[in-house]
């Protein structure tokens, strides 16, 4: 993490738990959850810091409840979150897909473990699928986040709370095991709101006024598909309003790898060590899975010899990918499931790359 | 003819609730959520508690609540009501918040969410509509079905050994430590819907008094589904429905119990 | 609809339009002032009639008992 | 300049506590520092270990395959890590627990240091031999001063144990004066 | 349906039903499932059929315990089949996601409605993504059908059950509320199985053998990481040796519609009617959607001038067609959410496309 | 040594159950699973069943029972081993089929798996381990925690306006039709170990005779969480536990009751 | 050829009974068909309809947005495909129900039939009013053969009620010699 | 470990591999015949010892509560 400049308070404390204090920063005071490895200390650090401040810990008897509490928190108007991780996760499938077609904000921090089934705690960025292209019915949308850092792990929760309430959508926090138990110091700056805090859709009581709904059910004749094009056009808006992502190294990128998450902090030592050497290798690191940066990764694409996606499973945003450029030819595949690349490991495969591209790279043997 | 009435009888004895939205209903000929809605309506009104309420409608025939009874209503996934009347609750402790759930809906999906409300004392009151049958999708199989009970999925009648037996939930969920009310009613004659309507005053005051969780089960009737005339719907609830589901009040806290 | 000496001290209205002819009302009316008719409604059902008015006194329970609340009782 | 240390002993030897309070000196030093511990089941059995990388530039991978210094606190982490150190690397081993004849390797800068001993005999705690080892560990790599290790120490040590700060910082110089003459 | 040469048996059925007699004629003795519309015809032919035969029907209390109950029968070795639709399906993500990592062969059909949430019973195929990206953790996949005809919810039933067993991994029926509601006539082929009926690897006790266990759990170092590998074996082999489709008029197609399902079968009527007009249009339906025919769609898409994408939702497939070829500027999509295009609305589009690409089209005022 | 004993004291009076395997287990210092599954193992020895079993493992620190127990096991997930139980057997109805379960996976996201088996009258047999907590995952609040209780997720102490009520599952399950036995044993002491051998014996006999659902929860230790000594972890289920969560029999169905 | 024809009314008319019959009668005689019932909640508020399609080839949509005919059997479904049915499409209409006057449309070739009076008063049972109707339609389109009706009644009439299959016969032709006689 | 006077009836044996010094066993004897040691074992416990072997009965009850079944008794 670059330093930040002396005098300004830095805390050393783990990824999932600078997600709290991101949370209690953006002005969420309800929070559910269930226990699941590796995201435990996220409902520990909520059950000790939000009864003191007024706020609500409560936790639910599975995920399943758990999704079904931040539903009815959401729709009384309130900030909620909770975090889970690859079977919490899929059970919450159902719930999200009734939020998203209710319009109805929350924010849902996956730490992400190995699967599939009970599969194990290793780190693993095998719900990228899952996450952008929804697991649940009906082919909703939700914004989808993805941290590298202990510093983004709080700065992108509060992000997540503005895009909930801004699109009233669920929005989706993706780490995992590496980035949420590790602990390097971040920066807590404030929060600052861009969305307005009044909820009139809110369900309050109909005191003056008449009676509302939160509803995903349309039954009458057409209803179902109007509602399906008003949502379809929302997912178009973030697409064109919330692309987000991390140019690292790209002037004269030759090699452009594209990762996210912990990959692409361990991408970042190994390109550091590859620039050293004169390989002209860069990084397009999206910080939003969806909406996908398709016209970057595109152009990136357009101007380099080789683009390298490198992640932690066999092979997901590799989708999104190929679907982004018509440049399919240039695309390379470096993945290890359910485990984390080494620097050296990806610093080889530049070098490989390197060669297979006879690019100029002084210093490579 | 109303003008005519009005003159010679001037005082309406009987009229729609305020709080029951005026449209017709969706519900089949001589089906008992039209009498279930209305009691709620009517308590809704006795308390005052219109635009102080939060309700949560279930998937089942009951889910248009929010068409019928004129509250804010959220609607929940199946059988999830009382978990969603839970983060509203949390959210909102000063509103007054209901479910409105079938059988299906609470005694078999529901089961989990049903049970950890009650063992929380979640300060919800459950209305919970037992027609022994799924109504919605048409009649299949419900855990309250009765046994050798025919239905779309019991051809040959329910049977212990394969299908288990009708589940009792007034009866289990009194035996939850956080369960301040729980009782059973039915809506077959003018005494027992009379009677039904304590049953759903007592419940609103625990909630009221923040006694914790409350629940009154309804006996009622799927006429289309059972293949029967309302009229014999109505007896079949009076005859072996109410011998297996005993009506009655199974827990009621005093104040004293509580802390 | 034949008379009767009995001196009404009520009457009812039936909302046609909203009676589904579940029979209900009829056999709960104490002094049988309900019976089922042959005029259909729009929604197809042969809708309940209050036929003898004479003898009803207004006692409500036919209300009480129709899930679709289409009685209203004056007194 | 960038080093990492891998820790690794039995559970309630205080292993994540010294990584700690290392990953907080460093900070205090205004250098980058990433800490990883061991987690969830992996810490069944018994066993606790965790990674701290210091830097001046940005981190990469908080995880390290291959660690350029280890502190080893028990004979089943030493058979575990002691092929992954680095050539030339720094080898912290607790000679109280670990029989020294175990480190078979020749191109290591070896400190076996009697931990327990040192602690229990001059300390006057058992339960500070891994302050002492991280003493060592900072006399033999110097990565941090032990004036910010002092100053961090109220950081780490939970209210309840306050009292015993003082005992803490001579462990560290009792570890760090060990170092310097074994060295 | 193309007629069957007069003497063979045509049954009339819904798509439902014949659903289940395919099973049956398969082998399939247990279903177990929970009721939701537009599927109800299965549990309810099944409830009936089964207990006759010797089979087991057993209603569940939820789809979690469904797709549990699944899971333990398969275990056992045996076939057995399940049946949901939009919330239903999400409920079973976890338990999908355990028996692909656990190795298990199960048959779950999809007949899928609108959503998102609870949304509503009009046909849908807003469900593709959830189906082919799989919407439970960990990144696993399963080969999914999609029948366009009473015929194939017969026919893709049985290979379902085939599927499975050969590939060790549930496999899914993807239908809608229209292929499920509606009667047509049907051949009910006998069945011919393609694989062994042996599963030395089921849990049958321990008699005169060691212990053996099925799960999807792998904790020790580096475990997870080569099961995953397996796994990714086991789907490129799909790739390789499942993937199948229809072409439809593909001869000299200008014009070449991409659809699966109900959408398809429209398609077809309108395509009948353009080609009548001597429009070269054709198609191209894909009947496994994983594995996906991305070869054929790709060499399609190199030979045209349009690839028209149809799907009754907002444009899901449409996104492995993008990755399946590089010909991103011939894609076109003409999309309904929860409800059917008609064959009007199709031949109108070809008709704008065929101006559009200025194709010869004699007939086309 | 060994032959030392061997001759003068040359008849074992104890050793490991045949269907225990002989590995150490990953289980902490005093953590009572290891007792639980011994007497597992015994009581399979006893109806040589370890050939005709299929067992399901739960997830929670009980997870590896396949490591252990030398029979077929399937690993349900969370909450769901009653449910694959009842997919084994209704497939294999002659075998013998039983879960393990920590109070997490039974009391908290199984419990409607639980219920509905048991109200089916499924004919398996549950082992439920409760030691108020969530151990695998490193202590947090279970449906079973105390009131007042410290654990990762009740800092402050288990509070019941907040989180509602320690629930006695042997109980509740013992008010279900189907349900053939339910017991609560401990096994803090040699004579509470013998007792719970018993019962375990009397739960298997259900399943063997055909008679429904059986259960024995076991009142277990979790040292590691409670941040107790074993021996003062058993002194706490001697006593506030055993309070709470009376040890006994709570159903046992006779022959007669059953047809 | 392909034709196609929406048949609606109240739930318990036999509306679906009347569409299963024509399909199976279309494919007794090797046509191509397909039928497709009002299903779910639709069904809810005792409304029931279908739609059958006939051809000589493959069936694409078995839903159809404008029908060449329709078959109405009481008012509320008059409202709902009047509008929809094709220019010079057939329309029969249950005037024993509906009031003629409703039929606002000129353009359609239209057969008002008492269907409930001649199920009443001349088969002899009110229930067979969809059976007039089905005879109706038959006698207005020809699309099969009535003798390949009357040979598929066995197989839509459940067993309880075969003893009534020669009154269904009966209806049928009933309706088919009024279409006959007003056309 | 002090002499005795009594007769040993029994005899047991601990698997110190096994052990996990839970220390359950110390008094759940009768006769005191076992006590915690100061021998660490390669997992890191300092296992109970069988100290006074003279009084051991073989009543195998150390046994019966041993949750890692690491005590085997003869008679
Ligand atoms: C997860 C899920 N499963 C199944 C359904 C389908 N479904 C809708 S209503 C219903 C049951 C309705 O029966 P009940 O709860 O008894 O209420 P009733 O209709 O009888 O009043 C079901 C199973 C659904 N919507 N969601
Ligand atoms: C769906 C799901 N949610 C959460 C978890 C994480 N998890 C693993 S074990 C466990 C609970 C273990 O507690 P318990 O059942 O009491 O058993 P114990 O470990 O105490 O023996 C949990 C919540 C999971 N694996 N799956
Ligand atoms: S189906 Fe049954 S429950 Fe539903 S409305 Fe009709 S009668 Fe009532
Ligand atoms: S009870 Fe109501 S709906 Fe039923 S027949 Fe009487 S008036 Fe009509
Ligand atoms: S954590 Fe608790 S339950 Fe799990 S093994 Fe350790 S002591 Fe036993
Ligand atoms: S009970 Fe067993 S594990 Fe515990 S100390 Fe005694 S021998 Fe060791």
């Amino acid at each position: 993490m670059t330093l930040s400049p002396t005098g300004i308070r830095r805390e050393l404390m783990k990824g999932n738990e600078a997600v709290c204090v991101g949370a209690i920063a953006a002005g969420c005071r309800f929070y559910y959850g269930y226990p699941i490895t590796p995201q435990n200390d996220i409902p520990e650090y909520m059950s000790a810091h939000l009864p003191p401040i007024g706020g609500t810990f409560l936790q639910a008897e599975s995920e399943i409840a758990t999704i079904n509490f931040l539903l009815g928190t959401s729709a009384s108007g309130k900030r909620v979150m909770t975090s889970s991780s690859g079977p919490g996760i899929s059970l919450m499938q159902e719930g999200l897909s009734y939020m998203a077609g209710s319009e109805l904000p929350a924010v849902v921090v996956n730490i992400s473990r190995s699967g599939p089934g009970l599969g194990g705690i290793a780190p693993s960025q095998g719900d990228y699928l899952q996450a952008v292209k929804c697991g649940g019915h009906g082919g909703y949308k939700m914004p989808v986040l993805a941290p590298h850092s202990v510093q983004e792990m709080y700065s992108l929760t509060m992000l997540a709370f503005d895009l909930a309430d801004k699109y009233r959508n669920p929005a989706m926090v993706l780490g995992d095991a590496i980035i949420g138990q590790m602990k390097e110091p971040f920066v807590p700056t404030p929060y600052l709101s861009t969305v307005p805090a009044e909820k009139p859709w809110a369900l309050t009581g109909c005191a003056g006024r008449p009676r509302q709904h939160v509803k995903s059910l349309y039954l009458r004749e057409n209803e179902i598909e109007a509602h399906n094009w008003k949502l379809h056009r929302k997912y178009r808006r973030m697409e064109e309003e919330e692309v987000r992502f991390e140019p690292y190294h790209m002037d004269g990128a030759g090699i452009v790898i594209v990762a996210f998450g912990t990959a692409a902090r361990v991408s970042k030592t190994a390109i550091q060590w590859a620039r050293r050497e004169g390989c002209p290798v860069g990084m397009l690191r999206p910080i939003t899975l969806f909406p996908f940066p398709s016209r970057a990764v595109d152009e990136a694409a357009a101007n380099a010899d080789v683009v390298l996606v490198i992640e932690m499973n066999t092979g997901q945003m590799l989708e999104d990918v190929r679907a982004s450029t018509r440049h399919h030819d240039k695309i390379r595949f470096l993945g290890k499931p359910c485990a984390m690349p080494t620097p050296e490991e990806i610093h080889q495969e530049i070098r490989r790359l390197a060669g297979e591209t006879a690019l100029k790279t002084e210093g490579v043997r | 003819m109303k003008d005519g009435a009005k003159e010679t009888f001037p005082r309406q004895v009987f009229k729609r609730p305020d709080s029951l939205v005026d449209v017709r209903t969706h519900f089949c000929p001589g089906c008992h959520h039209g009498i279930a809605h209305r009691i709620l309506a009517e308590t809704i009104d006795h308390f005052h508690l219109r635009e102080n309420t939060i309700g949560v409608a279930c998937v089942g025939c009951s889910v248009f609540l929010y068409d019928y009874i004129d509250v804010d209503v959220a609607e929940a996934p199946h059988g999830r009501a009382p978990a969603v009347a839970t983060g509203v609750k949390r959210a909102q402790p000063d509103k007054f918040v209901f479910t409105y759930q079938g059988d299906g809906d609470l005694a078999a999906i529901g089961t989990s969410e049903v049970i950890h409300a009650a063992n929380r004392g979640e300060n919800i009151t459950v209305l919970f509509v037992n027609n022994t049958t799924y109504g919605m999708t048409g009649g299949q199989m419900a855990p309250t079905t009765m046994l050798g009970q025919k239905t779309a999925t019991s051809p040959y009648g329910r049977e212990f050994r394969n299908d288990g037996y009708p589940i009792r939930m007034a009866e289990l969920l009194a035996t939850l430590e956080g369960t301040a009310y729980s009782a059973r009613v039915a809506t077959s004659t003018p005494a027992q819907i009379r009677q039904a309507k304590e049953a759903v005053k007592k419940a609103f005051g625990m909630q009221i008094r923040e006694m914790g969780f409350s629940l009154v089960e309804f006996l009622s009737t799927c006429p289309t589904n059972w293949g029967m005339k309302p009229l014999d719907a109505q007896k079949r609830v009076l005859g072996e429905m109410s011998e297996y589901f005993p009506l009655g009040v199974y827990k009621e806290r005093r104040q004293a119990d509580f802390v | 609809m034949k008379g009767s000496a009995a001196r009404a001290t009520g009457r009812i209205e039936i909302d046609l339009d909203r009676c589904k002819a579940c029979e209900l009302c009829v056999p709960a009316c104490p002094r049988c002032c309900i019976e089922m008719g042959k005029q259909v409604n729009r929604q197809g059902y042969a809708t309940a009639v209050f036929s003898r008015p004479d003898d009803c006194t207004g006692c409500a329970i036919c209300a009480e008992v129709c899930p679709d609340v289409c009685i209203r009782v004056w007194r | 300049m960038t080093t990492d240390v891998i820790m690794a002993g039995f559970g309630g030897q205080g292993i994540l506590m010294i990584g700690n309070l290392l990953s907080l000196a460093a900070m205090e030093e205004g250098r980058g520092v990433t800490y990883f511990p061991s987690y969830g089941v992996e810490m069944r059995g018994g066993t606790a270990n965790c990674t701290v990388v210091v830097s001046d530039g940005e981190i990469g991978s908080p995880v390290v395959g291959f660690p350029k210094s280890c502190v080893i606190m028990n004979g089943p982490s030493l058979e575990k890590y002691l092929p992954l150190v680095q050539e030339e690397g720094n080898l912290i081993v607790n000679s109280s627990l670990i029989d020294p004849a175990k480190i078979t390797r020749a191109d290591l800068n070896v400190l076996s240091i009697p931990a327990n001993d040192i602690a229990r005999e001059t300390v006057g705690s058992q339960q500070l031999a891994s302050m002492v080892a991280l003493g060592a560990y900072v006399g033999v790599t110097r990565v941090v001063r032990m004036q910010t290790l002092f100053e961090c120490l109220p950081k780490v040590v939970s209210k309840k144990y306050e009292r015993f700060i003082p005992l803490n910082v001579t462990a560290l110089k009792e570890g760090e004066s060990f170092a310097r003459n074994h060295t």
